[in-house]
């Protein structure tokens, strides 16, 4: 029956952490209590990508995007909206710092700048019905290029288009295809890259949970170039919503006939399986990913002979990320001309040349519209930050943006004008890496945050060689000495070779770009590296050892009246005084909780 | 005149009767009862045989073969160790005093045991008296039949 | 539905079309029953109710229907606006019967010509 | 000419050998047709005297089967002897005393305590009486045989022409000496066995030999056997091996030892002390204290081995001092 | 081929060698931790990085693992190479500063001191440096899969499966021989009281057994190699060029058809042991003659230099007479051949070594040629002789040299007197004892055996050499102990007496036999098993048995067990018999 009105209420994870299908059961019940289950539909959709405001829903085909939702706004909401077609306002998404609220979700400058070609369907379709992945075009692109295109066709076509590998690396995939397609051999493997190990980045989550489809449909098309009869998605097993929806989009298209024999009756057949990642972030490697999918220790090998050559079970395999994986159908769909047009250089002549199509990326930190972002390549940090981003959170300065999770590196306000892309950001020491961007304002302080990263990939290290496992932990233990204040001139020294070895001599890129947020925060920070170790100062107010909490007098006493509040929550007894008097902070008793400094209502508390 | 017993003696080649041979040779004085007869190996001895000597007047028969283990054909005093308890159950059977069916070992170098023995189943013999069987007066041989 | 051939593929896409071309805000008509309370009360739903029917009898896949609050007129109720794309203003139909509602659909949504009997006025308010 | 005449006598007999001349069904009518029966006492009504009448050698066949037990049975044997042209032992009985020869392994005065004194089932009024071959009753004197101390066979007591072993002679057999007989075929040296072959009847039994090493030997109802491998093998004391063949091993193939009814094979005179011989070889022990245990499992010997030729064996009869 | 530059050297190597053999080739040293010839390379310790130079595009690479590629410069030695080994030296020698393969490659790397101290200090000196040989080892060569890594980053460690002593570790060692720095140990048996070839035999399972083996080619000892454990090393079959090392070759027994059978098996050597009172077995340096024999041997595992299981020569020998013969408990007859190589021992460490010498006899029985004349000899050469039977050999320090000597006590019967002779050295002459195994063979052949275990010949004085059964021989100590001479000098007769047999060409059989009559019998089997020489057999196809005259003997027990008189022996059937009992009954 021909509904008037669809509900797409967000699936992805967040809202649904957040209860948005409590909120759908609610909808679908008053939609019923008022007899009009006949007329508007709820569907569960994957995720919008604007994380900060969920659990959100986008009222079709009106477009009206309402954000925040509780349970018990939603009788209001049906009766308003649906019943009287009247915009329920305290819903609608209001911009930071702006008063009018904007209903319609095309104009919030959140969606407005982005470009979809991987989340196009996010928010569209129920990714567990695979009639609506058809309906917006879906497998097209297979049928095009079984009926019309020879492998070799394919993979001029992913060539002509620049696309590079979107997991951090960014080797051009056509060469990739290429390379792997040429490789004599009768069996050829063609694996997901699902791992994402990075904390703080989730792209490929979103991508596989709004459009499953996308990546089977994109899996086909690089088997089929390379003449691959066996794929594997090497997913998270922590991504449990994501590996149910890729399960029943599998079993979807293998009812349809599109995994298994003679697909479209063509001759070709192709099968995929799941492979649950153990939770080891160096798993994400390809070698290792590979170790773990034949039954080995995740563990990495040199890769002086290239996975393409010899890789699962020592066949010739062709590793891809998520992201990389779903361009591909819209590249054979819209042709290799749509997708260079979009991004940065020329890949005309060198494959290398440049960073065409678009990148999702994981807006996250101090930024207040956080979320999961698909620009265009080139677009500046700036634009993503500000605009996108909607500025930083409370107003604060901003500081520094870290790209590409825990292996990036920190760019500065200096460079803020900087077009992302692989070859910009590598310059500046940091990448691309899997789309992770954390924002940092005034009070993070860089080399906490320097050492938070260090020890991620120091604890996922798989301690193979000697350098990472070593070296990550000498550059820790400095580090951990430099925050509590016992850092001395020569441990800078120190950090900085010991970063530069470990990047040489590592045997995966593990090891290689575990030190790449200190070696960025060293070059482009140094200032407050030396305020740790010769004043013992943190101008991030952050590292314990070195902040003090102060009363400032006058607001104690003229605003809050010495309201004692502080003294009654701290745990230590470190303040000092009665009510209706200034209260100090004992120094030495003080254990820098913080919690006088949350607790106090007149902000009279200061970080020095 | 007393009676003097009439005892057949089936001795093996190898081992008793080379024995007897011995107690010849060394010239030792033994009972002349025993009428001797040389089988091959005392396995030979058909328990037919020896029923037959009862039937022809025979008071007491004795076996000679080797020592268990000596026998020259390796097992054949085995065999003759289980013929003759089993037969001696029938001589005992057809009321005959089984006193007058013996088995002994005698080695080739026993010459004194063979007279020995042939003195002390002569005496033994004449204490138990003649044997009378009704069939000795039955003359008709059994026909055999073929 | 069993294992698939290429031209199933366009066959599938055509049945979901409408519902997903809805769900992109595409559409060439648009018609929104004025359902304030005082609409409801007169039969604004029974309104919708038909011209849902109407659409779907005939297939359409670009016609938008939505609700909104009262109009405003209370006497006329209850009505409806219709907005073509392409034409100049909106049309205002008022005291609706489910009746009234095949002849405007196939009159003005399918041949273009606006249904003078059953129209209020051309247009629609100023708002600031 | 004249039907060759045929005479039939059953002495010391059960009359088994009797009904089996039956046995041979619609074919007894060709016999009927080919002889002039003259002498069958146990089938028609023939006197004695009817053939103390003839003149001798005036029947041309005569079939004599049971064992001599007493005086009678001496005197109608030298009859027919005398009688007959053709006399033939008929039978295990008749051959080699049969069962009535088990007799020899007591004495005629223990059987008669036994029979008419001690037996439970005897009444004796005057602590039991013997029957006398002489006593005078108001009627007339009764004149009785007399029992003999030891049973013998037909020729322990006259010169038998041919022999027919079997207790009783197999029908088909029978026939065989018959239609033999009737072909007019030149007769075999005397003193021939007929109805039976040169072979044991281990020839004509169908079950399986396989290595014979008994360390225990079992009574036909102690074990279930196996009804394809020889009962010897199995511990079962079978006289097959000790027998002449001719019945086709009939007990064997019904699951019981043969008895040896049919006699020694050709070379053997005594049966008994073949079998003897025979047995102990496959015993298994060697130790004096094993081979006694493992005799002893054999309860009767002498009746086992001497069932039917106790008679005829080289002793005859136990002697009972 | 392809060739490359390494540090100014041009090489001309195979195509995907790795850096590190092309150095090797060019003489070029790089410095490897985590590198074994027998292993692929692992490429964890990551000091062998060297910097490789194609085109315009420098990076660091592992010279272990590396494929060469043409057109490659390969910097060994290049600044920033140098400085990458010296941190990864400090790494390793802040973490393990006392293990002697850290500090000597530190040294070699010129590095002193690292300037970082290290949470996971670890001053063993065998401490594990995590290199992974031993796991690959066990993993890839060996492959028993007993070790493996637990934990990752920094708590990585080498484990067994759970921490516990595993079964399928086949104690082969290789990851004890591999491992750089001794962490691995494996726990050897107590080799007290051992012969000295146990320690002093070959290293490994493929040796050459003797230099006078016949072929002179090496065997494989199948328990102790790695390879029928397991299925993995074959490293043999790799370095061998020929590959003339085929791991599939089996025992094979073939059988052949003889007429006749020299039995000459030999003795065996009394086992000292059980007079627990000359603690052989359980001393050290108390050997047996064999023992003894082999270390006097030019090829045996101490190539002829009489030594002790120390090594040094000794200073004093004992020769004990007459161990486990003349002796009720054991054995009383005479092993004949003690005295003279007794003898022949003193004289051999009298002339290789200036030990003092003793022996312990009860009688000296130098019987054969030559024998006395060579006892005086050696009376001249100043051996001690001692008449009297040896009691008890104990442990006793005598020297003072710290080296646990023995002491001989001992009644010398000519003096009269008790005595302890303190010596370093005991040789026994142990008893020559027939074959543990010779039952077995005796029934093989049908031989029988004298009290005192030897084969039984056939005439002790007449035909010492053939025994009771017919075509079977016997020669040398199978048939009781003998010197050289003598056995050969038996051997040769029963030689002579199997050709005389070939020569004649036909073989006489005995006149008296059994014979079955095949109209008489009928299969009832009970002859088969019978005969002890296996001349019944049964045919199958007739139904009958049937005697091979070949063998048969002529006993006549199966023709009295005939149950049908089938079976008549010629020269003694049962009518001639009968017919000896009528003759002898008138």
């Amino acid at each position: 029956m021909a509904y008037r009105t669809y509900l797409m209420v967000c699936a992805g994870t967040g809202c649904v952490a957040n209860q948005s299908m409590k909120i759908k059961d609610k909808l679908e019940s008053e939609i019923r209590k008022r007899g009009l289950q006949d007329e508007v539909s709820v569907v569960t959709t994957g995720c919008n990508g604007f994380c900060a405001v969920g659990p959100l829903m986008v009222v079709q085909p009106d477009g009206i995007f309402y954000q925040l939702l509780k349970e018990t706004d939603i009788p209001f909401l049906v009766e308003e909206h649906f019943v009287k077609g009247r915009l329920v306002k305290e819903l609608l998404y209001t911009p930071p710092r702006e008063k009018a609220p904007i209903p319609k979700m095309s104009d919030i400058p959140f969606f407005a700048d982005q470009t979809l070609i991987v989340l196009r369907n996010r928010g569209l379709i129920n990714p567990e019905n695979i009639d609506e992945y058809i309906a917006r075009g879906g497998y097209q692109a297979l049928a095009k290029v079984l009926t019309l295109m020879t492998p070799d066709q394919v993979i001029q076509e992913i060539k002509a288009s620049g696309l590079r590998g979107r997991g951090g690396g960014g080797f051009p995939t056509g060469i990739k295809w290429e390379t792997c397609k040429n490789v004599p051999s009768d069996t050829h493997y063609v694996i997901c890259n699902a791992d994402e190990g990075d904390p703080g980045a989730f792209m490929d989550r979103s991508t596989i949970e709004s459009d499953p489809h996308a990546v089977i449909e994109g899996m086909l098309i690089g088997a089929y170039a390379i003449g691959s009869r066996e794929g594997y998605v090497y997913i998270r097993n922590e991504y449990p919503i994501a590996l149910e929806r890729l399960q029943v989009a599998i079993k979807q298209a293998r009812e349809y006939g599109l995994l298994g024999q003679k697909i479209f009756n063509k001759d070709f057949d192709f099968e995929i399986r799941i492979v649950r990642g153990a939770g080891a972030f160096v798993c994400g490697e390809s070698t290792a990913l590979m170790a773990s999918i034949e039954g080995r220790p995740g563990e990495p090998r040199a890769k002086y002979v290239h996975t393409v050559e010899r890789g699962l079970w020592d066949k010739p395999t062709c590793l891809n990320n998520v992201e990389t994986w779903a361009n591909v159908p819209q590249i054979i769909e819209k042709g290799a001309g749509w997708f260079s047009s979009i991004g940065t250089g020329d890949v005309t002549s060198d494959a290398w040349g440049g960073s065409k199509g678009t990148k999702v990326f994981s807006l996250a930190g101090k930024v207040n519209n956080t979320g999961l972002i698909e620009v265009p390549m080139g677009i500046t940090l700036r634009k993503i930050i500000f605009d996108i981003g909607g500025g930083i959170k409370d107003g604060k300065k901003f500081k520094a943006v870290q790209t590409g999770g825990p292996s990036g590196g920190f760019i500065p306000e200096s460079l803020l004008d900087l077009p992302v892309d692989y070859e910009e950001l590598t310059k500046v020491g940091s990448m691309m890496g899997s789309g992770g961007m954390v924002v940092a304002d005034e009070n993070n302080c860089m080399v906490d945050m320097a050492k938070y990263f260090l020890a991620f990939t120091q604890a996922e290290s798989c301690g193979k060689c000697v350098p990472c496992r070593e070296g990550t932990k000498r550059m820790l233990d400095i580090l951990e000495k430099i925050t509590v204040g016992k850092g001395t001139e020569e441990d800078l020294v120190l950090l900085e070779e010991l970063s530069n070895m470990v990047v040489e001599s590592s045997l995966c890129a593990l090891g290689g770009s575990a030190p790449n947020p200190v070696l960025t925060t060293l070059k482009y920070f140094r200032e407050e590296y030396e305020a740790h170790v010769k004043d013992k100062h943190c101008p991030g107010h952050s590292c314990r050892e070195l902040i003090q909490y102060i009363i400032d007098p006058e607001l104690c006493l003229g605003k809050g009246h010495g309201c004692h509040v502080c003294a009654k929550n701290c745990p230590d007894g470190a303040i000092v005084g009665e009510t209706k008097q200034v209260h100090t902070i004992d120094v030495m008793k003080c254990g820098k909780c913080g919690i006088c400094y949350d607790v106090c209502k007149f902000d009279a508390i200061h970080i020095e | 005149m007393a009676f003097e017993p009439k005892i057949i003696g089936f001795l093996c080649n190898w081992c008793s009767y080379t024995g007897a041979d011995l107690a010849g040779v060394s010239r030792i004085k033994s009972a002349p009862n025993v009428r001797i007869i040389r089988t091959m190996c005392s396995g030979r001895v058909d328990p037919a045989f020896i029923l037959k000597a009862f039937q022809l007047g025979a008071d007491g028969v004795i076996v000679m073969g080797c020592h268990l283990g000596d026998c020259h054909y390796q097992e054949g005093n085995y065999k003759t160790i289980r013929r003759l308890p089993f037969l001696r159950r029938l001589v005992k059977g057809f009321g005959i005093d089984p006193r007058r069916l013996r088995l002994e070992w005698v080695s080739a170098s026993e010459g004194d045991k063979f007279a020995l023995l042939v003195n002390e189943m002569t005496e033994e013999i004449r204490s138990l008296g003649p044997l009378k069987l009704s069939v000795h007066h039955e003359i008709q041989q059994p026909v055999a039949h073929h | 539905m069993g294992k698939i051939a290429i031209e199933d593929l366009a066959k599938i896409q055509e049945a979901a079309r409408y519902k997903i071309a809805l769900r992109q805000g595409a559409g060439r008509v648009r018609i929104n029953v004025h359902m304030g309370t005082c609409g409801i009360a007169a039969g604004a739903r029974g309104i919708l109710t038909a011209v849902m029917k109407e659409i779907e009898a005939r297939n359409l896949h670009d016609v938008i229907i939505t609700n909104s609050g009262c109009a405003g007129l209370c006497s006329q109720e209850p009505m409806m606006t219709i907005e073509v794309l392409g034409e100049p203003a909106p049309v205002k139909y008022v005291l609706l019967t489910p009746e009234k509602i095949t002849k405007i659909i196939d009159m003005h949504v399918l041949k273009g010509q606006v249904v003078k009997e059953c129209a209020l006025a051309l247009g629609s308010e100023r708002t600031r | 000419m004249a039907k060759p005449k045929l005479g039939l006598y059953w002495a010391a007999s059960c009359g088994g050998c009797e009904i089996a001349v039956l046995d041979i069904h619609e074919k007894i009518l060709d016999v009927a047709a080919a002889f002039d029966i003259v002498f069958w006492p146990v089938a028609l009504d023939f006197k004695y005297s009817d053939v103390r009448a003839m003149e001798d050698k005036s029947i041309d066949l005569c079939l004599f089967n049971g064992s001599i037990r007493n005086s009678e049975n001496a005197e109608i044997a030298h009859m027919m002897r005398a009688k007959s042209k053709v006399l033939v032992a008929f039978g295990s009985c008749a051959l080699e005393g049969g069962i009535p020869g088990l007799a020899n392994l007591t004495t005629k005065d223990a059987i008669w305590n036994y029979v008419y004194k001690e037996s439970p089932s005897t009444v004796t009024k005057n602590g039991g009486t013997y029957p006398q071959t002489h006593s005078m009753m108001p009627e007339g004197s009764i004149d009785i045989p007399e029992m003999w101390e030891t049973v013998k066979s037909l020729d322990q007591v006259v010169d038998v022409d041919y022999y027919v072993p079997g207790c009783p002679p197999q029908p088909e057999q029978i026939w065989g000496v018959i239609e033999y007989i009737l072909s007019g075929k030149p007769l075999p040296a005397k003193g021939a066995v007929l109805g039976a072959t040169d072979k044991t009847c281990c020839d004509e039994c169908l079950r399986e030999r396989k290595e014979k090493k008994l360390k225990k030997f079992f009574r036909p109802f102690e074990i279930q056997t196996d009804p394809n491998e020889c009962l010897l093998d199995q511990g079962i004391v079978c006289m097959g091996p000790a027998t002449r063949s001719g019945c086709g091993a009939l007990c064997t193939k019904a699951n019981v030892p043969c008895r040896g009814c049919y006699g020694p094979p050709p070379n053997v005179t005594d049966q008994g002390a073949k079998m003897v011989s025979a047995l102990s070889s496959i015993i298994d022990a060697q130790d004096p204290q094993e081979i006694e245990s493992i005799l002893d499992q054999i309860v009767d010997p002498m009746g086992t081995f001497y069932r039917f030729s106790l008679a005829h064996s080289i002793l005859r009869r136990v002697e009972k001092s | 081929m392809v060739t490359i530059n390494i540090d100014g050297k041009s090489v001309e190597v195979l195509e995907e060698t790795t850096i590190l053999k092309a150095a090797e080739q060019a003489g070029v040293w790089i410095p490897t931790m985590c590198h074994s010839e027998h292993l692929e390379p692992y490429g964890v310790c990551r000091l062998c990085s060297v910097e490789v130079v194609r085109g315009k595009r420098s990076r660091i690479v592992t010279a272990c693992n590396f494929p060469v590629r043409g057109g490659m410069t390969i910097h060994t030695n290049s600044k920033k190479v140098q400085w990458l080994r010296q941190v990864i030296m400090e790494l390793m020698l802040s973490r393990w500063p006392r293990v002697r393969v850290v500090k000597e490659m530190a040294e070699r790397l010129a590095v002193k001191e690292p300037r970082f101290p290290s949470l996971e200090r670890d001053e063993a000196e065998d401490a594990c440096i995590l290199c992974g040989m031993c796991v690959n080892m066990c993993n890839d060569v060996v492959k028993a899969g007993v070790l493996g890594f637990a934990h990752s980053g920094i708590k990585r460690e080498v484990v067994l499966p759970f921490d516990e002593r595993s079964d399928s570790c086949i104690v082969c060692g290789a990851c004890a021989h591999v491992c750089p720095t001794g962490h691995i140990k494996v726990i050897l048996e107590d080799y007290r009281g051992k012969k000295p070839e146990f320690t002093l035999g070959p290293k490994t399972p493929i040796y050459v057994p003797t230099l006078q083996a016949v072929p002179r080619v090496p065997v494989i000892d199948a328990e102790s190699c790695i390879h029928f454990e397991t299925g993995g090393c074959e490293i043999c079959a790799k370095v061998c060029e020929p590959n003339a090392i085929d791991y599939s070759m089996q025992d094979e027994i073939v059988e052949i058809e003889v007429g006749q059978v020299l039995v000459s098996t030999g003795f065996d050597l009394f086992d000292a042991s059980a007079m627990a009172q000359y603690g052989y077995g359980r001393l050290d340096n108390v050997y047996s003659s064999l023992e003894f024999e082999s270390i006097l041997n030019s090829t045996g595992p101490t190539g002829g230099k009489i030594v002790m299981k120390s090594g040094k020569e000794p200073k004093a020998v004992g020769i004990i007479h007459c161990i486990g013969s003349r002796d009720t408990n054991h054995h009383a007859y005479c092993s004949r051949v003690c005295c003279m190589y007794a003898l022949k021992f003193a004289h051999l460490v009298r002339d290789r070594t200036d030990a003092a010498i003793y022996q312990f006899y009860i009688d000296m029985r130098a019987f054969g040629k030559g024998y006395e004349e060579f006892y005086n000899r050696l009376l001249d050469e100043g051996v001690t002789m001692i008449r009297g039977k040896a009691a008890e050999v104990v442990e006793g320090c005598w020297q003072g040299n710290g080296e646990p000597s023995l002491k001989i006590r001992c009644e010398d019967t000519l003096i009269g007197k008790f005595r302890e002779v303190p010596v370093d050295m005991v040789v026994l002459c142990n008893a020559i004892e027939p074959r543990r195994d010779s039952d077995a063979v005796r029934r093989l052949f049908s031989i029988s055996k004298s009290p005192d275990g030897f084969f039984l010949e056939r005439h002790p004085k007449l035909d010492p050499t053939s025994t009771a059964t017919e075509g079977v021989f016997i020669a040398g100590c199978a048939q009781g102990p003998k010197d050289i001479p003598d056995t050969v000098a038996q051997a040769g007769s029963a030689a002579a007496r199997i050709l005389s047999v070939i020569a004649k060409g036909e073989v006489e059989i005995e006149p008296v036999r059994a014979m079955v009559q095949e109209e008489y019998c009928s299969g009832c089997k009970i002859c088969n098993n019978l005969c002890p020489y296996i001349a019944i057999e049964f045919l199958e196809e007739k139904k009958v048995s049937h005697v091979n005259e070949a063998l048969c003997k002529g006993c006549g027990t199966c023709v009295a067990a005939c149950p049908s008189s089938a079976m008549t022996g010629h020269g003694f059937t049962d009518a001639q018999i009968l017919a000896e009992l009528d003759g002898l009954m008138i």
